[in-house]
């Protein structure tokens, strides 16, 4: 299959020529755009490397929701201006730098040419044991499953991160609402994306989301959609960004790993171990966390690109 | 019965597939060479329905149908980057006349 | 009656590709904004609803079917709106300079 | 050369641009774009590994591919984290540089 062969050097060259251009352009707008670009040929990067639940993961946080975020600080930071030439380090420093970086990317070369052979996998032991799970997803078992302590505490890092972007508030604003409030402007293309595509969104979220057990898909390429949909819902000004100290927002946030670490509890008394499922229940009890992971990183995810408050209730 | 032609419609559709990615690619340089930030959204948005294009080739010529769901995301989200950004961007008062918009 | 509904596939399928490699000319050789904003929409709705009009008969069930249209209807949505987002930016920049 | 071990590569020279504009960018929000190409290097290079372990009918070992995915979400809160610092900082001193000018902080 040598179109195949043409396809990948083919998109392995455009990846490395767009991430040059994202580390060289001058201006910072560009850039962004660049690595809107560079999250949407990952996405076809994982597809190629048989890895569809990552691509969907890629599509939906690489190219999707980073870039909104990323773009939309880089409209805020325009007026700021360029850093000083002497803040730029000087030709013998760069030219070292370069020195170095290209020795770490060719240990890393070998290293990935030297990989043993055959590889070593865990793959048949993940096979073997899906039966066992009752789901059909390898990718899902082992986030929900073999490695579920992984995800319960990356769950924790999303809260931390998000009580990081909070605690950066004034203190007059603690406990308001993140960022200016928006009106509906009068906008006909707009108004109508913004009111069309969320009931798309949610129900594409939901698909993906269910079809995870089985096929590709997920609660985190779902919950980001559902992110998405509600940053635009936010942006547009249809839906008010709640105040972070609203007990029903806090609720949602943390509901997702705190089912997950009750029923990772309860695992010690019917289980006799933290996080297992008793055997004939493992099925509905992933699809249970995994439903309340999906709105618990829609809710994190959304709030943390809403930012810190700025505005208190009674404004 | 399709057996000798299925082969030959994979390497086709894969072929396409690989076309429509070069001819993107290109269509990258206007983002190289801008020179307005409009020209640049407009080579995003190429490379955006062109990765989605090759996506449904890829899903059909290769079989693996839940590599439709990654066109799927990536059509849904593919306004979403320009969208939040031109939100974001704006004031309230905004100063365009969106009533005089011909399109 | 394959070898028909083939043959159409791979009709609509060049078709479409076709439009890309016309979408991507615009957008490197017209001279100002909105010519290549034109160039841009053709690719858009053209190029994808042909590819997606060459897959249809090819899908494999009514599901796949329906994804198909979908992800055509997303892309036209998004189309549409950053096109006119676009040549909004773009009007604006040519006043500007 | 396979499929995976040309992303592999791919990776590999990811991490080394990523870091090269971690380093020489003085602008912190280029900071954070060099910073997610390296982070994507480095998934790359998971990605080969997952890739090669392709057995019992799964196209790659869904291990490597799980912890991508963990490792995603996870350097996009990093990332929107540094961007709200980011903006706070520009609210705050009307500027997004991070060098220390004259001695002390006003």
């Amino acid at each position: 299959m040598t179109i195949s062969i043409a396809i990948d050097v083919g998109l392995a060259l455009l990846v490395l020529a767009v991430a040059a251009w994202i580390i060289a352009v001058r201006d910072a707008f560009a850039a962004v755009v660049g690595f809107v670009a560079y999250g949407l040929l990952l996405a076809l990067v994982w597809v190629r490397l048989a890895a569809v639940d990552v691509a969907l993961t890629e599509a939906a946080i690489g190219s999707g929701v980073t870039g909104g975020l990323l773009l939309a600080a880089a409209a805020r930071l325009r007026s700021s201006e360029a850093p000083a030439a002497n803040e730029r380090p000087g030709a013998t420093l760069r030219v070292l730098t370069a020195l170095l970086c290209a020795g770490i990317s060719l240990g890393l070369a070998v290293a990935v040419l030297s990989l043993p052979d055959p590889a070593p996998t865990l793959a048949p032991m993940a096979a073997a044991n899906l039966p066992a799970t009752g789901l059909g997803n390898g990718v899902t078992a082992v986030l929900l499953a073999y490695r579920a302590f992984d995800t319960l505490l990356e769950k924790v890092v999303l809260l931390l991160s998000l009580i990081g972007v909070w605690s950066l508030a004034p203190d007059r604003a603690w406990g308001g609402r993140p960022g200016p409030r928006r009106v509906v402007r009068p906008d006909g293309a707009l108004v109508f994306l913004t009111q069309l595509l969320p009931p798309v969104g949610i129900v594409v979220a939901i698909y993906i989301f269910w079809a995870g057990a089985d096929e590709p898909g997920g609660a985190f390429p779902g919950g980001t959609i559902l992110a998405a949909m509600w940053i635009l819902s936010m942006l547009a000004g249809l839906v008010e960004v709640p105040a972070i100290s609203r007990r029903s927002l806090r609720v949602v946030l943390v509901l997702g790993a705190a089912l997950f670490f009750a029923v990772g509890l309860a695992g010690f008394f019917v289980a006799d171990a933290f996080l297992a499922y008793p055997m004939g229940y493992a099925k509905p009890l992933i699809l249970v966390i995994e439903a309340a992971l999906v709105l618990s990183i829609a809710a994190i995810l959304g709030m943390l690109v809403a930012g810190p408050p700025e505005r208190t209730e009674e404004r | 019965m399709r057996w000798d032609t299925s082969a030959a419609m994979a390497e086709f559709l894969l072929g396409a597939a690989g076309f429509v990615l070069a001819m993107v690619a290109v269509g990258l340089l206007r983002l190289l060479r801008g020179p307005a930030d409009a020209d640049r959204m407009m080579s995003a948005q190429l490379l955006g329905t062109g990765g989605i294009a090759t996506l449904l080739l890829w899903a059909d010529a290769t079989a693996t149908p839940a590599v439709l769901d990654v066109a799927l995301v990536l059509a849904l989200l593919a306004a979403f980057a320009s969208v939040a950004f031109v939100l974001s961007v704006s004031r309230p008062a905004d100063d365009e006349p969106s009533t005089k918009d011909g399109r | 009656m394959s070898a028909l509904l083939d043959a159409f596939s791979v009709l609509a399928v060049s078709a479409g590709a076709f439009f890309f490699l016309a979408g991507t000319l615009g957008l490197l050789r017209f001279p100002d904004a909105l010519t290549r904003l034109h160039a841009l929409t053709k690719a858009d709705n053209l190029g994808l609803g042909l590819v997606v009009l060459g897959l249809l008969p090819r899908a494999e069930g009514p599901l796949a079917a329906l994804k198909l249209v979908a992800v055509w209807l997303l892309a036209q949505l998004a189309g549409a709106t950053v096109t006119q987002l676009i040549g909004r930016a773009a009007r604006r920049d040519g006043k500007a300079a | 050369m396979n499929t995976a071990a040309l992303f592999g590569l791919l990776g590999a020279a990811l991490v080394g641009l990523g870091l090269f504009g971690l380093v020489v960018h003085p602008n912190p929000l280029r900071k954070i774009l060099a910073f997610n190409l390296l982070g994507g290097g480095v998934f790359l290079v998971f990605g080969a590994v997952a890739r090669r372990g392709a057995a019992a009918g799964m196209g790659g070992d869904p291990v490597p591919q799980a912890l991508v995915i963990t490792g995603l979400v996870v350097a996009f809160s990093a990332t929107a984290l540094a961007v709200s610092l980011l903006l706070r900082l520009f609210q705050e001193t009307g500027r997004t540089t991070l060098r220390d000018e004259d001695g002390g902080k006003p």
